[in-house]
Parts: structure tokens; sequence; C-alpha cells
């Protein structure tokens, strides 16, 4: 096959009944032109240190697990070419979380914020199976369906200025999942979405860095639908001010 | 002290099918608690990569009638009948209460769910959102079961032991992968839903996790599995990481090219795909493209040799609006982009029909014990699968099988808890000898590596008597040798080498069942093509295979198929 | 005062917004012509008496006081997280409020000056 | 010495079960790389605050009557005064563009039953307003029309 190049890789390491801090480690691993930056830490953790820890799991960009910090940059592992890099590559644990161990940050905020938001449709009267499901057309689908392709994966969060500043705050991919189903004309639940939105840790603490989708892998655009969903629920805050509160929850 | 948790259902497996069966469990007893454990968080189970879609009676021209003769003929006659009968009549409901609660399937102009054509199907009965359909099923799923309290979710919990007490199962032990603690996570009903195993080959369409452990826990428990020879290639992966590229792309009309620029299904009849041609089953079509390469007409590459796959005469706007996820795989991991190039793609190992022997509730023989989607085998997909069929058997049977094993647990009762606590305790102490245990002179990646090896020269497309008996005769060796492996790291928290172990002697398990299974097979039918007898036999191999567990060695057994208004016939399309 | 900040947040996005939105479309003339081009010689800016007489418009007083107010919301708004940016969420219940109130009082002169034109 | 965020930027409610080591923050936040735009956006709020200010300076002067407004513009003549406007109105026009090119996604699908226009349409048409209010505005100012 091809000569063999080497690059140099600078890995973040913790390890909590150890470190008191994380530290980093270089490893010379012989790459393949076509590697992402996961087949180098795969080959890392199969042939050179069996230590570290990462997790990944579908290669194939759409199971989310393999977020990182790439030459400080967020970016899903096993997407990114190796060639777009030099031959130095520092890997690091995603920023804005906890970091568990090496490569491993906390997810359990992020699912807290995610549940938060009533992912879910919402109806007054749920329909029964035997009426068959529901009419949506492509257009309806259309509103709604890039805020439906996050995989969760974080990076946004990773990016976002706010998030490192204000524990509170959704964030990026929660707001877009909400906005998403609020979108969805099967859901009848915006308004209560509208109120958690106005609540602890509203959407308006977004400040339209606008991070969050450029380093959104899929093209979520959850910058997008943050500041819609403001707009959104400024339009319902006064709308309840004018007309007679309706029936709420 | 070992940490005991208490719940009335215990679900292993947070994909489709674990989270259907979840849903189904709470909502068939709000007051039932139900623990689902996943080795990683549900939206990270493989379900998520799946591509084409899922299969049900839609249209006004379709009915259960066609699906499931489809379906039994695609089965190679290895289905049984009565379980087919009921997946295909459940099937449009489940799908419809996907639809409910928020999965964006895609539409036809009218507001109606819109289906497309998959191998096998006589007519366009998939439902299909894009070419993301596993992610949006899984992820419509997954936060539809956040409404229920009910449902407690343990996270990166890696379940390594099914506690059985009195012959009934009673709970698992689970190690806290975060911490390094083995608890036990107790239920008077447990469901299997850990999914398949392809991780046992070395190109495969499956991810990191795809590791058979559920079909490892049931089978080290005195469980059958059950047609495990039966394999599934994929025709059309990509070469070298094996990354799907959906059958979809040729249900919306791609065609397979040789190097010399031959439509090989549609010149060489004996293929057998008849005018189905690319939409012929997957079996036969990933055959067909292993004859080709054998015949000298693939296309040499890095990774060995490979056929095309061309989509470029569908155009750029049908690409970009029903194939975006396909554009992206193929741009970002083949470097070439589908809309003026043809794609690379060789067969890789995609799906294992066989799995748990259960019934058609997805009860096994140990009471209490339920197995549902990939990791069962509920005897729907006899010798080869049908596209689009697993998504929708993961619904149909996760919810039958949540609703009975609500059933099982209020029927039984508690017992005692002193005897689990041991068991839970012994397995912990087995971990901890594990961690850090430097002693041994094998390298878990060089073992892994040998027993692909093994599965893809033993057990591969097609399969020769000699080389499945020494592929047997490895993992025999391999299975002793991965006592002996030797491991280094000794943290507590998230150590995944400890994991990766475990993983490995579930592999080697189920690795060897398979190829005990296709041993014993001397026929050629659906996935599981043997060259000494090319032929289909139904006098003496008209039945299912099982694989039993003995400390000395797998044994071998056999079960019948139940038939009914489908007599054999020869498999022509 | 935190729940107070939350309940108004969508006024003090909305005075935001049109702060970025109108500010920004009026401001351009504005400095523009009396910041830089008048000083320099480069044009005569308006006659006092001009200036009155369209000022005390009624569309005029109400484009000056979008003129004064609106950037003011915008400017506290901004100021509000560049100090959260900074690492000054946690005191952001003390800040904000602060900020916001610089804007309402220049707001209230700013009424109080165009009624008076 | 890495920067960290705020220590319980994505921490769960209650602690997870092992010590972590806490969140570092995106290490070009805030002047380098990406963030830059970000944060020099964040400051013109800075120079916003300013000039409502100074607006508001000469709209009181003239209510005042003509001398003192002739002394605010003629006090703006000061070499200070007019590199602060010179920063002002790059400011500005960094807000507007900025802000231009965000706007139109910010735009739900759909309010009630109506959809705003494309993207491209709203761009078009807010910079077509933004140079025609600022022609009209600084002829005014500048004494040309209406004179
Ligand atoms: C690339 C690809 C494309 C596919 N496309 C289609 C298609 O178009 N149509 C179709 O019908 N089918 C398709 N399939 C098949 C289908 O996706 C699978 O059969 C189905 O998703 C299996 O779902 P599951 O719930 O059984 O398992 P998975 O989704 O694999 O879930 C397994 C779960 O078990 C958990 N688990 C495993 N082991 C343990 C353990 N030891 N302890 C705790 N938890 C554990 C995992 O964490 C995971 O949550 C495709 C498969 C692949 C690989
Ligand atoms: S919005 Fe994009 S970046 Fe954020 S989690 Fe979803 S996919 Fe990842
Ligand atoms: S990066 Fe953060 S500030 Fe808003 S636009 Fe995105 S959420
Ligand atoms: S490994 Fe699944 S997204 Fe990268």
């Amino acid at each position: 096959m091809s000569d063999v190049q080497k690059k140099t890789f600078v890995v973040t390491r913790f390890d909590p009944d150890r470190d008191q801090v994380p530290k980093t480690q270089s490893y010379e691993v012989p790459v393949e032109p076509d590697w992402k930056v996961l087949d180098a830490l795969n080959f890392i953790k199969d042939h050179i240190d069996p230590t570290l820890s990462h997790r990944w799991s579908c290669r194939m960009a759409v199971c989310g697990s393999c977020g990182m910090l790439v030459n400080g940059e967020p970016k899903l592992t096993c997407k990114v070419a190796l060639s777009s890099y030099g031959d130095t590559v520092e890997v690091a644990p995603l920023p804005n979380f906890p970091v568990i161990r090496d490569l491993v940050v906390e997810l359990d905020g992020f699912m807290e914020k995610f549940e938060h938001v009533k992912p879910w449709i919402i109806r007054a009267k749920e329909r029964a199976v035997e009426d068959g499901p529901m009419r949506q057309s492509p257009e309806e689908l259309e509103e709604f369906k890039h805020f439906s392709m996050c995989i969760n994966c974080m990076l946004c969060y990773a990016a976002c200025p706010v998030v490192a500043n204000e524990p509170e705050f959704l964030g990026p991919a929660a707001i877009a999942l909400g906005h998403r189903y609020s979108l969805d004309s099967r859901d009848e639940g915006a308004g209560e979405r509208n109120r958690i939105f106005r609540g602890e840790g509203t959407v308006f603490a977004c400040s339209y860095a606008n991070e969050c989708s450029e380093v959104c892998p899929k093209n979520v655009d959850p910058a997008a639908a943050v500041n819609q969903a403001k707009l959104k629920a400024v339009i319902d805050w006064a709308a309840g001010l004018v007309l007679p509160r309706r029936a709420e929850e | 002290m070992t940490e005991v948790l208490r719940h009335d259902v215990v679900i292993v497996g947070g994909g489709a099918a674990g989270l259907r069966a979840a849903i189904a469990a709470v909502e068939a007893d709000p007051g039932i608690s139900v623990a689902l454990v996943s080795k990683v968080y549900p939206m990270r189970s493989h379900t998520v990569s799946a591509e084409g879609g899922a299969a049900a009676v839609a249209r006004d021209d379709d009915s259960f009638e066609m699906h499931g003769y489809d379906t039994v003929k695609g089965s190679d006659f290895l289905g049984d009948q009565d379980v087919i009968q009921y997946f295909v009549e459940q099937a449009p409901p489940e799908l419809t209460r996907l639809e409910h609660w928020g999965c964006p399937w895609s539409r036809n102009a009218d507001g109606t769910v819109a289906t497309r054509a998959f191998g096998g199907m006589t007519t366009k009965r998939t439902w299909y959102a894009a070419d993301k359909v596993g992610f949006h099923m899984l992820h419509t799923l997954f936060q539809h079961s956040m409404r229920f309290d009910r449902i407690v979710r343990y996270d990166e919990q890696f379940v390594t032991k099914l506690l059985v007490e009195d012959g009934a199962v009673r709970g698992v032990a689970a190690l806290d992968i975060r911490q390094g603690e083995v608890r036990a996570i107790l239920g008077r009903a447990v469901i299997l839903a850990t999914g398949g195993a392809g991780k046992c080959f070395p190109f495969t369409t499956n991810g990191n996790i795809k590791t058979g452990d559920g079909m490892a826990l049931a089978y080290r428990e005195g469980v059958a599995l059950k047609d495990m020879e039966f394999v599934q290639y994929h025709p059309t992966g990509l070469p070298g990481t094996g990354i799907l590229i959906t059958e979809a792309t040729r249900g919306e009309g791609g065609r397979l090219f040789n190097a010399r620029g031959e439509r090989f299904l549609e010149t060489k009849p004996e293929y057998g795909v008849g005018s189905k041609l690319e939409l012929g089953p997957r079996d036969m079509i990933s055959r067909a493209i292993f004859q080709e390469i054998r015949a000298g007409n693939g296309i040499q590459g890095t990774f060995g040799e490979y056929v095309h796959l061309d989509l470029t005469h569908l155009g750029r706007e049908l690409l970009e609006k029903r194939l975006p996820f396909v554009l992206e795989l193929a741009r970002t991991y083949a470097g070439v982009d589908p809309v003026t190039q043809p794609i690379p793609i060789r067969p890789v190992v995609h799906y294992m029909m066989g799995g748990v022997d259960t019934d058609i509730d997805g009860a096994t023989e140990l009471a209490g014990l339920y197995a549902v989607g990939e990791c069962a085998a509920h005897s729907m997909n006899g010798a080869n699968r049908l596209g689009s069929n697993s998504l929708t058997e993961c619904l149909v049977f996760g919810a039958r099988a949540g609703r009975h094993a609500v059933g099982h647990a209020k029927d039984s009762g508690d017992g005692s808890e002193d005897p689990l606590r041991r068991q839970v305790e012994e397995e912990a102490a087995r971990i901890d000898g594990l961690r850090g245990r430097a002693k041994g002179s094998e390298k878990l990646t060089q073992v892994r590596d040998e027993m692909t090896q093994a599965m893809e020269s033993g057990c591969g497309v097609y399969r020769e008597q000699a080389s499945m008996r020494s592929a047997t005769e490895t993992l025999a060796q391999l299975r002793r040798r991965c006592a002996d492996v030797a491991l280094e790291d000794r943290s507590r928290v998230f150590n995944t080498e400890i994991v990766a172990a475990l993983e490995l002697v579930n592999m080697i398990d189920v690795a060897e069942t398979v190829a005990v299974a296709a041993l014993q097979r001397r026929e050629s039918r659906g996935a599981h093509a043997c060259s000494e007898f090319p032929g289909r036999n139904d006098r003496e191999f008209l039945h299912h295979s099982l694989v039993y567990y003995e400390p000395a060695g797998p044994r071998f057994d056999k079960k019948d198929v139940a038939l009914g208004r489908w007599e054999p016939e020869e498999r022509k399309y | 005062m935190k729940r107070l900040l939350l309940k108004v947040e969508p006024i003090l996005w909305l005075l935001f917004g049109q702060g970025i939105l109108i500010g920004t479309l009026l401001l351009t003339g504005w400095v523009l012509v009396l910041g830089i081009a008048a000083p320099l010689g480069v044009v005569d800016p308006i006659s006092y008496a001009r200036a009155h007489d369209l000022g005390a418009s009624l569309i005029g007083r109400l484009v000056l006081l979008a003129l004064i107010a609106l950037p003011l919301w915008k400017g506290a708004h901004h100021m509000r997280h560049v100090f959260i940016d900074t690492g000054g969420g946690d005191r952001d219940a003390t800040v904000a409020p602060l900020l916001y109130l610089l804007a309402a009082a220049g707001s209230l002169v700013a009424i109080l000056a165009v009624v008076r034109l | 010495m890495p920067q960290h965020a705020h220590p319980e930027a994505m921490a769960p409610s209650k602690p997870g079960s092992t010590r972590t080591a806490p969140p570092l923050r995106p290490p070009q936040l805030p002047f380098a790389g990406r963030y830059r735009a970000y944060t020099l956006f964040g400051w013109t709020g800075l120079l916003y605050l300013l000039l409502g200010f100074l607006a508001l300076r000469v709209v009181w002067a003239l209510g005042d009557g003509k001398q003192a407004f002739d002394a605010v513009i003629a006090s703006f003549e000061h070499p200070l005064y007019i590199a602060f406007h010179v920063l002002a109105l790059v400011g500005v026009v960094f807000v507007g563009v900025r802000f231009f090119r965000l706007f139109p996604k910010a735009q739900p699908p759909r309010i009630g039953p109506v959809k705003p226009p494309p993207p491209a349409v709203i761009l078009t048409a807010l910079y077509a307003v933004w140079i025609g209010v600022t022609v009209v505005f600084a002829a005014i100012l500048a004494g040309g029309i209406f004179a």
C-alpha cells in the first residue's frame, strides 16, 4: 500500500482516580490516507495504549457518540478526514462539558435539558390507531424536517459561548428539538413549550452567536431554531396579554 | 455491599425493539415499573443507522396475503408462518403508532405516507423518512418514551449476566461503565433487546456495539440460539469501512455494473433474480456479486475487489430528496459523488437472521426471559430476511413481548433476594479480577482479529465444509485463549477495555454457534450457501437449528418449522 | 429579581431587536452626516430652524425618540451579554437591572426631550 | 493554563457518580478565531449606548434653542469626536451586515397562515431599506432636501 505517513496525536487524558487535572499524552500513529480522526484513535486504543477511553459506535456520522475537540474545533471524529490536518493533531474532550475520563464527557446534564422541552407530540386528544396515519403535506413536513435531523452529538453545545457561561441555558439542540415538535402540523403543544422556552434557561439567553450552526455536522441549523423560537415565544406572550387567558394545561 | 435496584420488568437494550417494549409495558399497565438498561445512551443504539425503510401494507394494491407470501418466500420457507401472519397484520398499526408519535415519514402530495420499493417485495410497501428511517424511528421512540416516568433509564450500564434462580430469570447483573461497580437490577421479567452480532465479522455494516451480548447471555443460561447459520450479507456496503449504502438506492432505480460495464443481473439469468433484477432478495444479489468478482469481473481497489452501484441516471433532484444520506456517506466515506459517479460496493455482513429462540410472544424456554429485535429469532426471517422487515419486526414483537412480560411479572412472586445478591457479588468479583489483569499472554485485538478472520473464511457468502470445520476449531481455541487476554487499564471509571474484553467473549460464543449450526446444514438455503451442497434439501433440512451451550462445547438440536398456508416450492423470482 | 427578569425578557428582547434593526437603519445616516461629514466640512449640517420644524412634527418626534431610545436598549442588552460572556453570569441578577435601568432612564429623558421640542 | 467555562456548565442537577474534571471553555473564546466577530458584535453595545446618549444630547439641545443646538453640533468637530464617530460608523455597519445576514433564518416558517418571503428576498429588502433610509435621512440632516 501507500508509504506510511506518521502523525503525532496529542490526546487529553484524565483519570479521576489518579489525576487531579487533565494532562496530555502524545502518540505517534502510522496513518492511512483515507482515515478519519476516529480511525487514529481506534488505532491508539487497539495497538498502542488500551487505556485510552473514548466513545464511538456507528463510524458513519449518525449515532452522535464521537464528538470531540480536534485542533480546537468541535468535530465528529468519524466524519472529519485526517488529511485535513497537519502533522500534529490535538484531540480533547468537548468543551463546556464536565469530563468523566479522557475524551468522555458528562451527558446527563444535556439529557435533562433535552427532556425539559417535552420532545414528543402533544395533543389535546390522542388519535386512535384505527383512524390511521394523520395527513401531513410535504410542505408541512418541510417546515420542521431539518430540525428533526439532530443526532445529539452536542457539538453545538461545545461551541456556544452562552452555554459556557450560563448553566441554565437550555441550549441549541434542545431548543431546536422542542421547536421541531412545535412546528409539526400534528402537534398541539406549542403553547406549552413556549412557556417552557420563556421560563428557566430561556431562549432569550441565546445571543445569536450562530456558532452552533457553524459546527453542526448535520446542518440542523439550531441557531435558526432558537431564534425562531424567540419570535414565537414573544408572539405567544403578546397574544396572552391581549387575548383573555387561554385555558392552560 | 452490592446495590440492588428493583423493578417489575427489566429491558436490556435501548434500540427500536427495547424502546417499543418499554412503551408497550407501561401502556399495558401504568403502575408497572420498567428498567431500561443500555450499554450506550439509547439514541446511540445501532437502529440509528438503518437507512432504507420499514415494511407494512399501506396501498390498495397490496394485501397481508402478499406481504406474508413475500416474507415466507424470502425466508426460503424457513419462516414460521403463524408468526409471519401475525407480523404482517400488526405491521400497519405499529407504523401508524409511530406516525402518531411524530415520526417524520416522507409523504405523497396528498399528505398520505409515501412508500417505496424494496428487495423481494412485490409492491411498494416500505415506509420511509428519506433515507434515515432507523434514525427517525429510534429518535421518535426514544423521545416518546420520555413521557413515561415509569420507564427508568440506566444508561451506559453493561449487562454481564442474567440472574437465574429456581429455573426463572429474576434480573440482571450490570456493570456501571462510568463507575466500575456491578449492580443487581431485579425484575420478575427480563426482555433482551440487545441487537445483532455483526462485529463477529471483519467487514460489516454494524457499529462497534453490535457484539451479540444478549444472545450470549441467554445462551450461557441454557437457552438455545436458533438458526444462527443464517447471516445476511448486504450486497451494497462500502469496501473498507463496510458502511451501508441502503437498498433503497436500488428501490429508487439504482443499477449494478461489473468492471466490463455489464448489468450482470440482467445479462446472466443464472443468478435467479428474474425480472426483479436489482430488487431481488439480498442473498441472491450478494452471491451474484461474489460470483462476478470470482469470475474476474470485479474492479480492483485498495480493499479488494468491488463492483459499481450506479445512481447517476436518477438525477440530482431525486437523490437529494430521497437519498440525501447516501450522498453524504458516499462523498464522505468513498470519495465519490453519486450524482455523477458510480459508488464502489461489495457485499458485507449486515444482519443475523438467527438469535435467541423464542415463541411468538418473544418468550424463551427460560421462565420470565423474553427476547426481541435482532437478538431474537421469533422465526419470522427464516433463512433470509427481507430488507425493511426488521425495523417493523422490532416494533411488532417488541410491543407484544412488552405486554406479555408485564403479564408474567404480575403473575409471579418476588422470591428471595439472597441468592441473587450472592450471584451479583460473584460477578462483581469476577469483573474486578479482570481489571488490569496484566498476567495474560494474549492480546485482545489479536484474538478479536483472529475470530473475525475465522468467521470470514469459514462462514462467508459461500461456505465449504472444510473451512467451516476449521472455523469451529479455531473458535473453540480462541474461547480458551480469551481467558488469557492481558488487560492494562486498571481504572474503574469508564474502563472501555474491560467492556471490550467482555464483548469479545460474547462474540466468540455467538460466532461458535454460527459455525456449528452452519456445519450441520448440509444444503444451501437462503443466506447459507454451501459449496458442496448447492441445492435446497427440504426432505432433510426443512427445520430450524438450535445450538445449546454445554461446558464441553456447543450441542446441536433441531426444531420444526411452522408451515401452513404456503407449501415450500422452488424459490424463483 | 431573577423571576422579574424572566417575566420581562420578551419585552427586553423586542426592544433589543428593534434597537439593532431600527437603530442601525437610523444611526447610519445620523453618524455619517452629523458625526463625520459635517464636522469635516464636507456638507453643511441641517439648520436649527429646519431641524426644529421637522423634529417637532409628530413623525419627527417619533423618529428622534426611536433614534435615542432603541440603541440604548440594544446597548444595555448587549452589554449584559458581554458581561455574562466574560464570566459574570452569576452576578447577572444585579448587573442586568442596572443596565436596563440605565436604558430606561435614558428613554424617559428622551421622551421628555421630544415632548418639549 | 486552559480557561474554564462556568463550573456548572452542562452539569446534571445531581452530580454524577464519579469525580469529573471541570468543563473547559471553547479555546478560542472570546477573541480568537471563530468567536472574534461574535465578541465584537457584543461590544458594539457600548457604541450604541454612547450613540444613544449623544443623540439625546443633540435632541435636548434642539429643545433648548438655536445657541445650544449649534454649540452641540460644533462640539462634534473635536478630533476625538470625529474619531469616535468613525469607529461608530464602522460598528453600525458591522452590526447591520452581521444582523441582516442572520435575520432571514430567524423568521419562523409560518406565523399562523402567513409565510415569510424566501431568505434572499428578505435580505435584498433589508439592504434596500437600509440604503434608502440612510440616503433620505442623510439628505435631511445635510440640509439637502426639504431645505
Ligand atoms: C446499517 C444498517 C441498516 C439497516 N437498514 C434497515 C432498513 O432499512 N430496514 C430494516 O427493516 N432494517 C434495517 N436494518 C436492520 C435493523 O436496523 C436492525 O435489525 C434493528 O435496528 C435492530 O434493533 P434492535 O433494537 O434489536 O437492536 P439495536 O438497535 O442494535 O439496539 C441494541 C441495544 O442493546 C443495547 N445493548 C447491547 N448489549 C448490551 C449489554 N450487554 N448491556 C446493556 N445493553 C446492551 C445497546 O446499547 C442498544 O441500546 C439495518 C441495519 C443496519 C446495521
Ligand atoms: S444540533 Fe447539530 S451539533 Fe447540535 S447536537 Fe444536533 S446534530 Fe449535533
Ligand atoms: S451558538 Fe449559542 S448563542 Fe445562540 S445562536 Fe447558537 S445558541
Ligand atoms: S461514531 Fe457514530 S457519529 Fe461518529
